[in-house]
């Protein structure tokens, strides 16, 4: 089976209190952010290798932006993606519809029996690109996907509803699914792996390469700004050494009549 | 889920229990040649009433219990043949009480040869126990239940014949107290109530021993080791002699071994003394070394060594190290002092037959009744077939023991049925009557003194 | 069944498991051996440990998560190696790192110790907070960035992030400054280490953390060094020169020791205390620096130092070390070696217990709350009662 | 301009909540444009569905088709947009639901029309569509407007816009839709809820939910007995179900349950609004964790900034003394 | 077959015969002396051969460099009056057998030391002392291929050493070395003063442990902080084959800052360790042996020495402890060096 995995690079914006949005005020400083792969993606990786591991065939990952994108790359062929292939465009600030249009173009270029996107990225969160990609290539696809069983031709997955429903399809390949996270337990990717994985070659593609205008990825939605959210009230908060701490909250619960 | 392993976590909670591959894998193996097998369950009883239930569910559900202290007897004595519980006690590890006076100590069964000595050393340092000079974490009630014998034989006896009292959890789960602490509160002797010693010695299968008290015995200022050695074997028994007739020794020990080679093929003797002054020690050296070992000296038959102040510990699993390997198992046997130079040459015979490089030693029992006698084989763990020749050499080497008229000291089973084969065929009778009396359902240490 | 290419295979099989390596060298207690102390399993003893790492070895267990965290549960504290009679006892616990590599390399820990490689991968530091943030410790101190001063001040990842550690980093830091030491420190530029990612198997990012610092290091000039962690210290001593970074690294109790008896450093102000020191594996069994703090302690007027029965190279590790401060598979119990070393501190009647490493005063201070002892005894480090001594608030 | 299309979602006979939540705001700009809000629901036996929007829409459009009992995203989008494309609404909205994630971005491809997904405010302003989409999980706020588009579709986040009640008589219009298109390439095999383990979280009075902060699995024994102590159960969030450290019913949020305890004592839970969903409802919120710039603290009545490990057990033990003593 | 050179006149011409008069076992005047010493010479039984507890030091006595211990030795073994029991002789002789296959002899740089018997003690030759110094039989399994052999001159087997020396010396060369520093000065002995008065030949130069750490601490002086401390040195009795060494040892410890103690056993009176007279057949010899130890360890108390300097391992095995008992610290040569120049000896405290 052959397989496809789109995955993109997202700042580590869960340790930053204040993110400060710089003077273009679309988008935030990222000088001294921290980058890594998008949480989902990593899921997306290890379902790919996997299945790899199970069904053979050869293993692309995709992704789309400039130069030090490469490492979600390096991260992918650690793992065991054959290819790796990185469209050298900067589409961050981007509208989906025109990162979907890319990676279609790309798509069709290479062999896909599936087709497999993070459910949604960590930064944005638009959950939009997979299925976007999908109705571009004209496949069948599922989103949030929890379960999945593969054969030679089709596979059953499991989609992911709210209060704990799940909704299983059987997809005729080739197929696009959308990975979320607790699918599987990402392994652990050392720095030995990747560095291993630093001597394989990567293809960079621009987009003359795919015979993609620039002006043919107009965006349909447009980013005015960005602002700071304003702050909410907060907790009141119990100090003192955990056992001060504790007796303290008892007394609250006990008081509230909660026993 | 798994009935038996859920009651088990209600009686020791989840952290002491375990059905996994990893701790049942560890559980499954002796470090000597016994081939492993794995038990269901391992678990770490904490306290006698824990125990207790384990037993009365083990009973309930038919499932063996194979109690282990150290682990370390090296004869398999703690393999779970049939699967089951591997009840480790080793969490049983409380010192109860020194009576000083009294000179005994009441401790749990899972305390550690070391942590007696280390403790009796800190707190009591004019007592000590008779030290088996097995690996540091071989327990206190392991080494009764397999009358062990230690440091301070040559005076006193087995070990197990220092034991004050005992408390006992029987295969059926009823707990029961030997000697005056089944009628009182004091520890203090086993005797001279009716004689109910149906544990000594029995390895396990007839209860599990969870509180011992054991004699203590005074202990001088000053311990040290001093080593003489002769040529001519024939000459052992009849030193030995002469030294238990001084009555000075605390411990004496004859070996010889092929490691290191300079010594090979000569008999050195281990003799402990103790003093509490730089005097009394002298007194002792003149007695021992001038008045009593002179004469061999003089003659040229015997050497003295030197004496060296301070008892080291004997780090026995050095010789598991000998190849390079990780294992050694020895044949112990209970052999009277004259077939020393017997027990020496076949012995090294039989070493060099398996082409493993040989030791024999002897422990010198009470005033020279009997002598503690061990064979070493040393082997590979990474090679199977040193594995086999090792196992070959000890089943030989439990042939001969008995051959030369010895007993077997806590044999595993290949030992263990040639000893029932030759034992008197009541005695033998009565050890099976026992046996069902107290273990109706046969759960203890399976496959262990099974009368057939 | 894959079977692993192993480095230590013609060593591994040659533990007897015999078990010394549970007790401390003076035999009072079987619990030296901080793994088997809090499990009290074969499985984690030392020897159990390496029983198992050559079955997975072998091919006789599959690798299990459970297994990875007993593989994982060792503190690399060296009481094993201390205590093992045999010959190959000095690579015990590089057999235990080795197999932490092969899993590190296949991608199988326990996800705590993923969680921590991957931080230290990203933030260069186990708690994965921004490497903006590792300067902020010292704020208001006035300690300056190091250009060039004669001593590089490296502070260490406890120290940078974890409040309690900051607290040691500034006292230490004041306490330089009053001694007139001319030091300086490298703030957000600061990186880990690498020791304990070292010890969690991860062999080549710990090279990668070690080429950085050494370059860094190098590039500002640094001759000199004084770390606040035993960790650090071990790595920068030990293991840098393999990166050809020779520098002179001093622990802050062997810098302190020398200020103080040079008359430097005045700690006449005194502390009136019972103190017991506990040693840390990686100053202790790891670099054999015993006396340097018990002697800086012992200088200062007041103090009545009192020693717990296990010291020095018998000393029982604090359960933080391989990584255990944070991936904490030791933690959660009365039986955790924190909470037995803590216990053994007040049976000494020592109201304090002095530390010579952040990664101990964290454990041993939880310790203390977890054992409700906050009242009876308080858990300083040396750095702080030699700041109190010579009047650093 | 042109109207706004609510497209509602329903399961067994009935409504989903978020439904109520976009009608709530589509009536809100309908108004403020003054336009006309239309709801468009589709399968079979829709009527009562079709009745409840009509209190809020000024025209139902219910499209009846017998095998579309669920509502599933490939039929749906077929139906949809012969029907958008007839009508051009200036916006069609719809709730960010698991259902909306699978359809929506199809649906603005196949109609080319521009795809805003989990927006937290949408408004006019003199004609232009704006909206609000809370990025870099929450910690910045990003408004986009859309390019020259006949339609937009808009996806809301769930718990984002208030249910206004309102009472109004919108006609109901019937549309029969046989196609067949968009049920062959992808079968549909039923729903599965996971299997009721016994413990039902929402109908707990207090609930001890642990988060990743918990560490290990073994921890969780300590929120079991703090829990036992408070006489209530253990729920989480994702992560640990993620993690498998505990079964997907004892999950609260989003893709969990929806919870409304008397007592909500969070441990280790840093609060990502997935999470925060499933228990606003909660009387009283307590949250313990290391971060003290959790989110979760933003929204807990009550915080302690501590080690979990450290603070339960003290609790557990506090707790449990006060009982004793008062019996 | 090797021969030792020995004079019967040199005695005949001595007027001293401080070889035997100055024993610190035998009361002997000079004329019994001279007579005894020539029945040796001459093959016959004397008291001598019985008493002698084979401390070497008749070698260093003798004026005119004659070798009368050698004598003692070769004569003990002719007659059959071997010092020791059996048992212990063969032991003894055994130690000397290599096992555990042949040396693997590699590319060495000089200087070169050889450990001899003592692989075991590499911890002792750590530290700047040593930097650069190529090691010969660091491999405890392999060093009786280094083993100097002239132990067996307290086992009355001279015969022993003549024919296992060559074999040795053979080894070593195979190294090709000009100079050879050996750790233990017993070697030392043996390379310059038995084999010479035995006729083997000895192809390279062996330097002094002592005179190579001398000359080590002189390139590091700046290094060294005095260390004020008062020292004995227990002089071992190989150490009289190379009387013409001692003088490094005051050299040494007043080139560190220590104090060299005057004492009554010192230098040329120094007494034995004890360890081989303790096991001898002749009567009394356990209790001669610790009079001896008692008398050098007061004699070293009486001095106010704080430390005890030791150069040869076997002293250190029967003395050390005993020094310690009495408080005075025992420690190798090597490591005080390593202390004058800051440095800290393996488990020193």
């Amino acid at each position: 089976m052959d397989i496809v995995a789109c995955i993109k690079r997202v700042p580590d914006t869960s340790e930053v209190d204040v993110i400060k949005i710089d003077a273009s005020q679309k988008d935030i400083e990222k000088d001294r952010l921290v980058f890594k792969i998008n949480d989902w993606d990593e899921y997306v990786l290890e379902e790919a290798v996997q299945l790899r591991e199970k069904l053979g065939g050869t293993l692309t990952a995709v992704t789309v932006g400039h130069n030090d994108w490469d490492d979600v790359l390096r991260r992918a062929l650690a793992m065991g993606a054959d290819t790796g292939i990185r469209i050298d465009q900067d589409v961050s600030a981007e509208d989906t519809h025109v990162v979907a249009k890319i990676l279609k173009t790309v798509i069709q270029q290479i062999p896909h029996d599936l087709v497999l996107f993070g459910a949604q990225s960590e930064d944005f969160g638009s959950g939009q690109l997979g299925a976007m990609v999908a109705e571009m290539l004209d496949i069948p696809h599922a989103t949030l996907v929890v379960g999945l069983e593969a054969e030679e031709k089709r596979v059953r997955v499991n989609r992911e509803l709210e209060a704990g429903t799940l909704e299983s399809y059987t997809i005729e390949l080739p197929a696009l699914l959308t990975i979320h996270t607790g699918i599987n337990q990402p392994r652990y990717i050392s720095l030995g792996g990747i560095k291993r994985a630093m001597k394989k070659e990567l293809q960079v593609m621009s987009l003359s390469d795919l015979q993609l205008s620039p002006d043919a990825l107009n965006p349909m939605v447009r980013l005015e700004k960005l602002e700071l959210p304003p702050k909410g009230e907060g907790a009141e908060l119990i100090t003192g050494a955990p056992g001060e701490a504790a007796e303290q909250l008892t007394k609250i619960l006990k008081d509230t009549g909660i026993f | 889920m798994d009935s038996v392993y859920q009651a088990l976590v209600d009686i020791v909670g989840q952290e002491h229990v375990s059905n996994r591959q990893e701790e049942l894998f560890i559980y499954s193996f002796d470090l000597g040649t016994t081939e492993p097998h794995r038990p269901d369950y391992a678990v770490a009883p904490r306290t006698t009433e824990e125990i207790q239930e384990i037993v009365r569910l083990a009973n309930r559900e038919k499932v063996p219990v194979v109690p282990l202290g150290g682990g370390l007897s090296l004869a398999g004595l703690a393999v779970p043949f049939k699967g089951g519980i591997a009840l480790d006690l080793k969490r049983m590890d409380s010192i109860i009480e020194v009576n000083e006076k009294a000179r005994y100590a009441l401790v749990e069964c899972g305390v550690s040869q070391a942590q007696m000595v280390s403790y009796l050393e800190r707190y009591h340092p004019t007592l000590t126990h008779s030290e088996p000079g097995a690996p540091g974490p071989a327990t206190i009630g392991g080494n009764v239940a397999i009358h062990g014998q230690g440091d301070l034989a040559q005076p006193y006896g087995f070990n197990s014949d220092m034991v004050n009292g005992l408390e006992i959890v029987l295969p059926t789960g009823e707990v029961c107290r030997f000697g005056s602490c089944s009628i009182s509160s004091g520890w203090f002797t086993l005797h001279p109530l009716p004689d109910l010693g149906l544990f000594l010695g029995w390895s396990g299968t007839t209860g599990i021993i969870t509180k011992v008290s054991l004699r203590l015995f005074p202990c001088k200022r000053i311990r040290g080791v001093g080593q003489f050695v002769v040529e001519n074997e024939e000459l052992v028994p009849e030193v030995i002699h002469k030294l238990t007739h001084t009555q000075m020794a605390e411990d004496i020990i004859a070996y010889s071994q092929a490691v290191p080679p300079f010594s090979s093929g000569l008999q050195h003797f281990l003799i402990n003394l103790a003093a509490d002054s730089e005097k009394e020690l002298e007194f002792k050296q003149e007695i021992i070394w001038d008045d009593t070992l002179g004469e061999y000296i003089r003659r040229g038959d015997g050497g003295f060594l030197g004496f060296r102040q301070g008892l080291e510990r004997p780090v026995v699993s050095k010789t598991s190290d000998w190849r390079k390997g990780g294992g050694f198992e020895y044949v112990g046997a209970i052999m009277p002092v004259d077939t020393y130079p017997e027990c020496y040459r076949q012995g090294r015979e039989i070493s060099e037959r398996h082409d493993i490089p040989y030791t024999v030693l002897g422990r010198c029992i009470g005033m020279a009744h009997a002598m503690m006698f061990s064979w070493t084989y040393a082997f590979n763990r990474a090679d199977p077939e040193s594995i086999k020749q090792a196992r070959e050499a000890l089943h030989e080497t439990d042939d001969l023991a008995l051959e030369l008229g010895g007993t077997l000291w806590k044999p595993g089973l290949y030992g263990q049925k040639l000893v029932m084969e030759r034992m008197d065929p009541h005695t033998l009778e009565l050890m099976k009557k026992v046996k069902q009396l107290l273990d109706p359902n046969g759960i203890m240490n399976p496959g262990n003194w099974e009368v057939s | 069944m894959a079977v692993i290419d192993y480095k230590y295979k013609d060593v591994i099989h040659r533990c007897f498991r015999c078990g010394y390596c549970k007790f401390p060298n003076n035999w009072i207690d079987v619990n030296n051996c901080p793994a088997y102390a809090r499990f009290r399993m074969e499985t984690y003893s030392c020897g159990g440990r390496l029983w198992l790492v050559r079955a997975w070895v072998n091919g006789e267990i599959d690798w299990s998560e459970h297994f990875a965290q007993i593989v994982y549960s060792c503190t690399a504290c060296k009481n094993c190696e201390q205590q093992c009679p045999l010959r190959f006892n000095v690579d015990i616990v590089n057999m235990i790192v080795a197999a932490k590599s092969e899993m590190v390399e296949r991608g199988e820990i326990p996800p705590s110790a993923k969680e921590f490689l991957e931080n230290v991968q990203r933030q260069g530091n186990p708690y994965g907070n921004s490497r903006e943030k590792r300067g902020e410790w010292m704020e208001g101190t006035g300690i300056e960035a190091y250009q060039g001063q004669e001593f590089l001040y490296y502070v260490g990842c406890v120290g940078s992030y974890d409040t309690r550690g900051q607290k040691t980093a500034r006292v230490l830091g004041k306490v330089l400054q009053k001694a007139g030491v001319s030091f300086g420190v490298l703030g957000n530029d600061e990186n880990c280490d690498g020791n304990e990612v070292r010890s969690l198997g991860e062999e080549t990012l710990f090279e990668m953390l070690a080429e950085e610092n050494v370059a860094q290091f190098q590039s500002l000039g640094v001759q000199k060094i004084v770390t606040l962690s035993p960790h650090s210290y071990n790595a920068m001593k030990n293991d840098y020169p393999g990166f050809n970074g020779g520098f002179d690294v001093a622990h802050y109790t062997q810098l302190l020791q020398s200020l103080i008896s040079d008359g430097r450093l005045d700690v006449s102000g005194g502390v009136n205390a019972t103190v017991t020191y506990h040693d840390p594996c990686f100053l202790g069994r790891w670099n054999e620096e015993y006396e340097a703090p018990r002697n800086v302690l012992k200088s200062i007027p007041g103090i009545q130092l009192i020693e717990m029965e296990r010291n020095r190279d018998g000393a029982l590790c604090c359960g933080g070390g391989g990584g255990n401060f944070y991936i904490d598979l030791l933690g959660g119990s009365e039986d955790s070696p924190a909470r037995r070393r803590v216990r053994e501190a007040h049976e000494t009647g020592a109201d304090v217990l002095a530390v010579a490493c952040p990664n101990c005063l964290t454990m041993l201070e939880d310790a203390v709350k977890a054992e409700e002892l906050e009242d009876k005894l308080t858990v300083k480090d040396v750095a702080e009662i030699v700041g109190e001594a010579c009047g650093i608030k | 301009m042109s109207g706004i299309l609510v497209v509602a979602e329903h399961r067994n006979k009935s409504l989903a909540d978020i439904v109520h939540q976009m009608l709530s705001k589509g009536r809100q700009l309908a108004d403020q444009a003054q336009v006309e809000l239309l709801a468009v629901v589709i399968g079979r036996d829709i009527d009562a569905s079709a009745a409840e929007l009509a209190r809020w829409a000024d025209r139902v459009i219910a499209v009846k088709n017998d095998r579309l009992e669920e509502p599933l995203a490939g039929p749906y989008q077929k139906a949809l947009s012969p029907l958008i494309r007839e009508r051009k609404p200036k916006i069609v909205l719809m709730g960010h639901s698991s259902f909306a994630m699978d359809m929506a971005p199809s649906l603005s491809v196949e109609l080319e029309a521009p795809l805003a997904t989990d927006c937290v405010d949408i408004s006019l302003q003199n004609g232009d569509v704006l909206v609000t989409r809370s990025i870099y999980n929450g910690k910045v706020n990003a408004i986009h407007s859309f390019a020259q588009s006949e339609t937009v579709i808009i996806t809301g986040r769930v718990g984002e816009f208030p249910v206004e009640d309102c009472h109004r008589q919108g006609q109901v219009e019937e549309i029969e839709f046989a196609s067949e298109e968009g049920f062959n390439y992808k079968k549909f095999e039923g729903y599965l809820e996971e299997e009721a383990g016994g413990v039902d979280i929402t109908q707990a009075e207090v609930l001890v939910s642990v988060g990743r902060g918990i560490k290990e699995k073994k921890n969780i024994q300590m929120a079991e007995e703090l829990a036992e102590v408070l006489s209530g159960v253990v729920s989480c969030s994702r992560p640990v179900v993620d993690y498998g450290w505990l079964p997907s019913e004892r999950q609260v949020g989003l893709s969990g349950k929806t919870v409304k305890p008397k007592l909500y004592l969070g441990l280790g839970i840093s609060g990502a609004f997935q999470h925060v969903v499933g228990m606003k409802g909660a009387k009283m919120t307590v949250a313990i964790n290391k971060d003290a710039k959790a989110p979760i603290f933003s929204v807990a009545n009550y915080g302690i900034v501590g080690d979990i490990l450290q603070v339960v057990p003290e609790l557990i033990s506090k707790i449990s003394e006060l009982k004793g003593k008062t019996g | 077959m090797y021969e030792l050179k020995f004079d019967e006149n040199e005695c005949l011409s001595c007027t001293t015969q401080d070889c035997l008069t100055r024993c610190q076992y035998m009361d002997i005047d000079r004329d019994t002396a001279k007579t005894e010493i020539l029945k040796i010479a001459r093959g016959e039984d004397s008291f001598v051969l019985h008493d002698c507890v084979t401390c070497y030091a008749c070698e260093e006595y003798c004026p005119v460099n004659n070798h009368p211990f050698y004598l003692i030795v070769e004569k003990q073994e002719e007659l059959n009056v071997p010092p020791l029991p059996r048992p212990l002789i063969q032991r003894g002789i055994n130690v000397g057998i290599p096992f555990r296959g042949e040396p693997d002899i590699v590319e060495v740089s000089e200087p070169v030391m050889s450990m001899g018997t003592f692989a075991d003690l590499l911890y002792l030759v750590q530290g700047r002392l040593f930097e650069g110094v190529s090691i010969i039989s660091a491999d405890p399994r392999k060093m009786f291929h280094f083993f100097c052999q002239l132990m067996y001159l307290h086992y009355a087997r001279t015969s022993v050493i003549k024919e296992r020396l060559p074999n040795i010396i053979e080894t070593i060369a195979k190294y090709n070395v000009k100079e050879l520093i050996c750790f233990h000065d017993e070697c030392y002995g043996t390379f310059t003063s038995y084999a010479p008065a035995v006729g083997i030949e000895v192809p390279f130069k062996p330097i002094h442990l002592f005179e190579y750490l001398y000359n080590r601490l002189q390139e590091l002086k700046d290094e060294i902080k005095p260390l004020n401390l008062k020292v004995a040195y227990q002089r071992p009795c190989s150490s009289r084959l190379s009387s013409d060494k001692h003088h490094f040892v005051p050299d040494i410890i007043n080139l560190i800052g220590a104090e060299y103690v005057q004492r009554e056993y010192i230098d040329e009176n120094a007494l034995c360790c004890g360890g081989t007279i303790q096991g001898q057949r002749r009567e009394g010899s356990r209790k001669r042996a610790a009079d001896v130890q008692r008398r050098n360890i007061e004699d070293m108390k009486n001095a106010g020495a704080e430390l005890c300097v030791f150069n040869c391992p076997a002293c250190w095995d029967t003395l050390a402890g005993l020094v310690a008992q009495n408080g005075i610290r025992p420690i190798f040569m090597s490591d005080l060096c390593r202390l004058a120049i800051g440095e800290k000896p393996t488990g020193w405290r």
